[in-house]
């Protein structure tokens, strides 16, 4: 039986080590194009995490029902499941779950889809443990396009809280790039304004 | 079934030992942990072929992280060759056909390790998994895990932080020695896992990521590069490491290489006296071979 | 003649005692005006219901009937029989003061402290109101080396002075005195009758009762004689 | 010498090994007719001490539990320890629903509480009234008398007419209202030991599960403790059944309950003396409930005892170590506690390194004089 | 004079409740244990205000429900029903719907609480000192030094002897101990302080001695207090003003002089004439 | 009289593992098989209710394997047939779920399977039979005990 690349364990071990890497440098991006034979980067890493134990919610419809199968994940609401997919070109119209004070971990991790990661006119920067700018209080910077501005003024909200929170993973066609809770966020240069 | 199994060799076993589900498990964890640095993440360790104790969470952690390509060097209380290390060496080895090991921490990808940081600095693309016993600093100070959580959650340290006052009050010292409580990003206070204080700050604004499995325990937590670990302590009765002076206040040097500022193991010969070597074995190989070098003949 | 400070009309004051299931008058109908810097004595049989008065005044009972109007230093003028609770603390605290037979203050308090217990309360400081207490307690002739001692073991006499000075450390606008030269020796309570001359000359409202006509007499601007209370049943019927 | 300078430590660890199975084959020197221990006598003739090892390593599966005993020479410790390890590398494939040990094919049943029981009282295979005599016999036992032994039984013993399932003795007193009612029934699934780490206040579905793969004699000992003075319970063994377990799952294409095999248990329920619940209302038996796999009643019982015992702690807080969930529950497992206990074996001198350092300096700070 | 606290309809119930519980509870009903559902209301409706500086008694015989006010308010418990407001400065903070972490601050920062029986309020495996050091540290005070100056100040303040400060309060008089938990809740210098039958079960002498301490403090510090107490006496040493409970409802309040000498609740006049 | 499907497995299983794959591939040589869940050896977990509260809990696991599959034959027939079956054997899953699916539909060759499912189930009563021997020789006959003069002692 053939499977699809990202379905294989020793492909799932890599997208896993390079989402290591993302959430442990926010604003680096990663290259995923190694281990996707042409399926998006939001797929695989969907494929590198679910299974059976975990829960997932789809608000913007973007997965299939093979998908659904192959993943294994229980559907679940977005207000409390532990990951949520999403499309960044659309407005966050929901309340992702930010963990309790006991159990800040329970915070959803959001797999959020663009058009580009690393370039773009959304321009940001980054500071927070994980972003080496030579020094602890170092600053990151962060290139995006097409993604909805409320996702951010809504991010803010949600990460104002620590050790609440939310840990968005915004991916494109083969590129990945998180920001954890942790990570401060400025807008410097934005096309809508 | 959503991942493959891995394609071993004839081995008995998937490759990384654990099944596939376990891995993701862990990786999730592993995640939080990393995006919620120093916090400790529950997770369902599993059984390992060696004792709870000797590394199982750690060893989870490296089996859920390894892949192609990886180098990975294993070691207990800074050496390579002592037999924790080879055996955890020899299961990696076993279990995971086609990764390679090493015993130089310059050339290694993943590092796996119980009591020691290795004393030269790692880089950005290297990994650090400690061995953890005991993940919970406030267990000193609170038994009841389910308020150890909340206090954990509200950063309220203010118990473990009197035990520090309680020490000087005592001993006009802080006498904890390894496991020394270490504030991460402002917030969570972890227990480094058994380092000795010296290699504490090795862990504050570090290129590598340090993660932590306590497999017994049942938890995961991390460093993330380039994050604030602080060590408790007041500020004016600054934390100290390990003094390796004689009694002339003369920086006592490795027996072996000759290194003045490393870790030190002592020794007790046979007729009571003292000497000292670097703990961290390939450390200690390294200066001597520098040392060579610089003689430009083999010693 | 200077404003009315306080206008008592029509006070009464009623016990209902739950255990005996019965109503005992104390005071019924009482009316009178009080002014600044004038001494206004209630005089009167036992059980006529002076008492009753001056601690209706100070809130201690809560009066029954009537209207208590009292005007403050910022010349507002409130009923005391109505006013809030924190209203009458703060008036105790700042304005009103009262002076009864007895010494209530802490076990093991020097005297000097019990004295300038007003004085802390207004927020001043610790050693300049000891410093007036000790002024105003050498003025009552107070030894010396009693200031450092608690009051619990003076005798009669003395425990009133410090009781007075107690009183009148604040200067209080108006100052309720129920008898407080009873059990004074002649030379004290003629110290105490001065120190109440003095404060009248500064413009201290007072309402006394005293213990004896005399003193009544050489203090009094003025003279309210009150009556006993009709018996409850009297007063029913005419209520009916 | 220190372990540091063991260098080729790794030398050392082949050799223990080595070392380890010389001792295992050692016989084979002196004797040519010695023969490896056969899986299959180990599951027959060791059936206890296979049932104490999936019991303990917590996976129903005797042929590995076998070869567990086999390759750990004996070691119930080791040997579950293996079988435990070796599940770590299985996935989670499904979950039964709740099934009802009423179904079980026994093999022995009995009850201390009533004379005679509904569906009769059955001793089947137990040592309980053998004298503890050795049976010289059996050191020079022949194949042939071997062989013959159960061979003859079978063909001497009675057709008999017996059910295929037999009620529990305790549903008939709480039909009699002697017993604390039944809870509702939660739609929340059990608490998942493998899945979860204990964290206090656990439900009793943790407990019973912590309880069941715990080692016997760590089991033993805390309800010992509560039975002769660290409480003070003289239970009762309403009913004491072991038997197989029809172990039934979905069907893939129907969904019907299907039976995939079943295990070999041994189940318990303890009654012990009344208590007027403090709300005033009837008293009431309080009730303990123990199980395991494979045939090990030493454990059932103890374990029934324990669950009663935790009952109470849980309820009006606990009054000895029995009674705590904390402290039963995070010491009753074999592989975690012998894990830990060997750890110290463990080479610790840096940490040592550091603790010397500290005393040396405190020492110095207060005993010099500044 | 400023409101610091404003409590409304404060009620807790013990056990699971019914609909009931409230109708067949209190003072008429002679008891506060539901007889139809077991469950023991502990208090209901309580409301009253507190002004910067004062002190509020909260007098009643035990079962009153007179503790249970200053554990739901010091969050040691939490209420089944009712609000409470403290007026901070600038900022009102609804104490019951703040989150945890929220309150313990407050708990921390600007409350303290002297319980009746000092193991609930020190910790007696830690130093006298130590035990104020943990206040300290709560407001992140790091300096050793400073730490250890400032918990010197305040045990000399409660005349805790300067020798014993590294001593363990399980060794000390009971007198000692409330001292030590004086200074411990006054360690952040809190404008409120809650007082759970501080002296009862003391030596007179000792008794007397604490309640000055508590005294000057308030003046000093306009410290505003909650003194719950059974004690008539030191209703009347401390408080300026007080509500009397019974059967967790509150049957009186007033000026502490004029509940003393004109109550007008049976309950009141009972309670009173028997400490005469 | 064909049992239940139910009762294929546990009858099925009586036989040894390479009887059952020798059937299975002979029956499924000329059709297409499609795995609906890929044959795998895991674990299962044991639920049970308590016997004191009715309330449900893990003993433990026991080693599981589980395969569906949907057959085609080469006149365009179909079957459905799966296995869950308590051992660590994949390829025993796959085996039980071709032959599953052979009986549910009568596809060719369902009558071997009928005879392994009826042979099997005979293995399954004689161990039965000898279970309840077991019981049986050591029933504690309660009338012996008690009151001779009662006739119940039949045995």
């Amino acid at each position: 039986m053939k499977r699809e690349c990202i379905w294989q364990a020793d492909a799932q071990q890599c997208v896993f080590r390079e989402l290591v890497e993302a959430f442990s440098r926010p604003g680096a991006v990663r290259d995923l194009t190694d281990w996707l034979a042409g399926t998006a980067a939001q797929r695989a890493v969907l494929a590198t995490l679910m299974d059976g134990e975990t829960t997932l919610a789809d608000p913007h419809a973007r997965l299939g029902a093979a998908d659904w199968s192959l993943l294994q994940a229980r559907r679940d609401t977005t207000e409390s499941a532990r990951y949520v997919v999403a499309d960044g070109r659309r407005a966050p119209g929901f309340q992702p779950a930010l963990g309790t004070l006991e159990s800040p971990e329970m915070g959803a991790t959001l797999l959020i889809e663009v058009a580009a990661v690393g370039s773009g006119p959304l321009a940001l920067e980054l500071a927070g443990p994980g972003i080496d700018g030579l020094g602890i209080d170092g600053r990151g910077e962060l290139h995006l396009d097409g993604l909805h501005p409320d996702w951010l003024a809504r991010r803010a909200d949600w990460t104002a809280g620590f050790p609440l929170g939310v840990d968005i993973l915004l991916t494109d066609a083969a590129r990945i790039v998180a920001l954890p809770r942790t990570t401060r966020v400025t807008i410097t240069g934005n096309p809508l304004t | 079934m959503n991942a493959m199994p891995h394609t071993t060799r004839g081995s008995a076993y998937n490759f990384g030992f654990l099944d596939e589900y376990a891995k993701k498990e862990i990786r999730r964890a592993v995640l939080k942990a990393i995006a919620i640095p120093g916090y400790q993440v529950p997770y369902a360790s599993r059984e390992m072929p060696m004792g709870r104790g000797f590394g199982t969470g750690g060893l989870q952690l490296t089996l859920a992280l390894i892949g192609p390509g990886e180098v990975v060097k294993v070691i207990d209380q800074g050496a390579d060759d002592s037999v924790n290390a080879v055996n955890l060496r020899q299961f990696i080895e076993m279990t995971c056909p086609g990764i390679a090991t090493t015993t130089k921490t310059a050339e290694s990808t993943l590092i796996q390790s119980r009591h020691r940081i290795p004393e030269q600095p790692l880089t950005a693309t290297q990994i650090l998994v400690l061995q953890v016993p005991y993940p919970d600093p406030l267990v000193v100070v609170e038994p009841s895990e389910d308020k150890r959580k909340v206090m954990h959650g509200e950063a309220d340290y203010s118990r473990l932080l009197v035990k520090l006052y309680e020490d000087i009050v005592q001993f006009d010292e802080i006498t904890i020695s390894h496991r020394y409580p270490t504030r991460i990003n402002g917030h969570y206070v972890i227990d480094p896992s058994p380092i000795p204080r010296w290699d504490v700050p090795r862990l504050n604004d570090a290129a590598a990521l340090t993660l932590f499995g306590a497999g017994r325990e049942k938890k995961i937590y991390a460093v993330p590069p380039h994050t604030r670990a602080e060590p408790l302590a007041f500020s004016d009765v600054p934390f100290r490491v390990e003094d390796f002076r004689d009694a002339a206040g003369r920086r006592r040097a490795c027996a072996r290489c000759g290194c003045t500022d490393s870790f030190l193991d002592e020794f007790v010969g046979d007729a009571g006296s003292k000497t000292y070597q670097c703990s961290d074995s390939d450390w200690c190989d390294e200066q001597l071979l520098q040392a060579e070098h610089a003689q430009g003949e083999p010693a | 003649m200077t404003p009315p400070i306080l206008q008592v009309e029509g006070y009464g004051k009623y016990f209902q005692l739950h255990e005996q299931n019965k109503l005992i008058p104390s005071a019924h109908d009482v009316s009178f005006t009080v002014r600044a810097g004038e001494l206004t004595a209630l005089i009167g049989p036992t059980g006529a219901g002076k008492s009753s008065v001056l601690k209706g005044i100070y809130r201690t009972y809560l009066p029954s009937a009537g209207r208590i109007l009292y005007r403050d230093a910022m010349g507002h003028e409130l009923d005391l029989a109505r006013a809030s609770e924190h209203q009458i603390l703060d008036l105790r605290r700042r304005e009103i003061g009262f002076v009864t037979q007895f010494l209530h203050c802490l076990p093991r308090q020097p005297t000097l402290d019990v004295v300038a217990q007003p004085l802390f309360g207004l927020g001043v400081a610790r050693p300049e109101a000891r410093q007036r207490a000790a002024d105003l307690l050498s003025a009552m002739s107070l030894p010396e080396r009693l200031w450092s001692v608690s009051p619990a073991t003076f005798s009669g006499g003395e425990r009133q002075r410090v009781n007075l000075a107690r009183g009148f450390i604040a200067r209080p606008r108006l100052l309720l005195l129920d008898e407080p030269t009873a059990s004074l020796d002649p030379a004290t309570a003629e110290c105490v009758i001065r120190l109440i001359e003095g404060l009248k000359a500064e413009g201290t409202a007072m309402l006394a009762i005293f213990h004896h006509p005399e003193t009544t007499r050489r203090l009094a601007d003025q003279v309210v004689e009150l009556a006993p209370p009709p018996a409850v049943e009297a007063m029913l019927k005419e209520i009916a | 010498m220190s372990y540091v300078a063991i260098k080729g430590g790794g030398r050392a660890i082949a050799g223990a090994a080595a070392v380890t199975e010389y001792l295992r084959t050692e016989q084979g020197l002196d004797n040519p007719a010695a023969e490896p221990l056969a899986i299959d006598a180990i599951l027959h003739q060791l059936r206890h001490l296979v049932d104490r090892v999936v019991s303990e390593g917590g996976v129903y599966h005797p042929q590995f539990a076998a070869l567990a005993v086999k390759q750990s020479l004996g070691d119930t410790l080791e040997a579950a320890f293996a079988l435990r390890a070796w599940r770590s590398t299985r996935p989670r494939l499904s979950a039964t629903p709740p099934l009802d040990t009423s179904r079980m094919r026994l093999i022995r049943r009995i009850s201390s509480a009533f004379k005679d029981i509904p569906g009769g009282q059955m001793l089947g295979p137990t040592p309980d009234y053998a004298l503890r005599l050795l049976r010289l016999e059996l050191m020079d036992e022949s194949p042939e008398a071997f062989r013959a032994v159960a061979r003859d039984w079978l063909e001497n013993c009675p057709e008999a007419d017996l059910p295929d399932s037999f009620p529990k003795v305790l549903d008939a007193l709480r039909a009699e209202g002697l017993l604390p009612p039944l809870g509702a029934v939660r739609d929340e699934a059990p608490f998942d030991i493998t899945r979860e780490p204990l964290v206090f206040p656990v439900p009793r579905s943790a407990a019973l599960s912590t309880l069941a793969r715990a080692e016997t004699g760590a089991l033993l000992a805390i309800a010992y403790s509560n039975m002769r003075g660290y409480g003070d319970v003289h239970p009762t063994v309403a009913e004491l059944r072991v038997g197989y377990l029809p172990v039934l799952l979905p069907h893939p294409v129907t969904g019907e309950l299907t039976e995939a095999g079943e295990v070999l248990m041994t189940e318990c329920e303890v009654v012990a003396m009344f208590e007027a619940d403090d709300a005033g209302g009837k008293p009431m038996f309080t009730v303990g409930y123990g199980a395991c796999f494979g045939h090990n009643e030493v454990k059932a019982i103890a374990m029934a005892i324990l669950d009663r015992a935790l009952q109470k702690g849980m309820q009006d807080g606990p009054e000895n170590p029995s009674e705590d969930p904390e402290f039963v529950l995070l010491h009753v497992d074999g592989v975690d506690s012998m894990g830990f206990a060997s750890h110290y074996k463990m080479p610790h001198y840096v940490t040592f390194q550091s603790d010397l350092d500290r005393l040396r300096t405190t020492r110095q700070k207060s005993g010099e004089p500044a | 004079m400023n409101r610091i606290l404003e409590v409304r309809g404060l009620s807790r119930i013990y056990g699971p409740g019914c609909p009931h519980c409230v109708d067949a509870t209190g003072p008429e009903a002679d008891t506060n244990r539901c007889p139809h559902c077991g469950s023991i209301v502990a208090i209901h409706d309580v409301s009253f205000d507190l002004f910067e500086g004062e002190i509020l008694g909260v007098m009643g015989e035990s079962g009153s429900g007179k503790s249970t006010v200053v554990k739901t308010l010091y969050f040691d418990q939490a209420p089944t029903g009712g609000e409470a407001v403290f007026f901070d400065g600038d900022t009102q903070h609804e104490l019951f719907a703040l989150n945890a972490a929220r309150q313990r601050w407050l708990r921390n920062h600007r409350f303290g609480m002297v319980y009746q029986n000092p193991n609930l309020g020190l910790n007696f495996n830690i130093s006298a000192g130590g035990n104020i050091a943990e206040r300290l540290l709560m407001s992140d005070l790091m300096d050793y030094g400073a730490i250890r100056e400032r918990a010197k100040t305040l045990l000399a303040r409660t005349e805790v002897l300067l020798s014993r400060v590294d001593d363990l309060p399980k060794h000390f008089s009971g007198g000692m101990q409330q001292r030590v938990q004086i200074a411990k809740a006054l360690a952040t210098q809190p404008p409120l302080l809650f007082l759970d039958e501080v002296t009862t079960g003391l030596d007179l002498s000792v008794q007397a001695r604490i309640l000055d301490l508590i005294l000057e403090i308030q003046q000093e510090l306009k410290t505003a207090m909650v003194v719950v107490t059974h004690d008539l006496g030191v209703i009347r040493l401390l408080t300026g003003r007080a509500i009397v409970m019974k059967y967790g409802r509150v049957i009186e309040t007033g000026l502490t002089d004029q509940i003393l000498e004109d109550p007008r609740h049976a309950y009141t006049q009972r309670l009173v004439a028997s400490a005469l | 009289m064909l049992l239940e499907r139910t009762d294929w497995i546990r009858a099925l299983t009586a036989h040894p593992a390479p009887d059952l794959h020798a059937l299975a591939e002979r029956l499924a040589a000329g059709c297409e098989v499609r795995l609906t869940r890929l044959p795998q050896a895991g674990l299962g977990l044991l639920q049970l209710a308590d016997g004191a509260f009715h309330e449900a809990y893990y003993l433990g696991e026991f080693p599981l394997s589980i395969c569906s599959l949907e057959l085609t034959l080469a006149d365009g027939r179909r079957a459905e047939g799966g296995a869950q079956v308590m051992a660590d054997d994949a390829a025993l899953a796959r085996s039980l779920a071709i032959l599953d699916a052979v009986l549910a539909a009568r596809l060719p060759g369902w009558e071997a399977v009928s005879a392994q499912v009826h042979s099997g189930a005979a293995r399954r009563d004689e161990e039965a039979c000898r279970r309840r021997a077991v019981l049986a020789a050591t029933r504690v006959d309660v009338a012996l005990l008690g009151n001779v003069g009662e006739d119940e002692n039949e045995a």
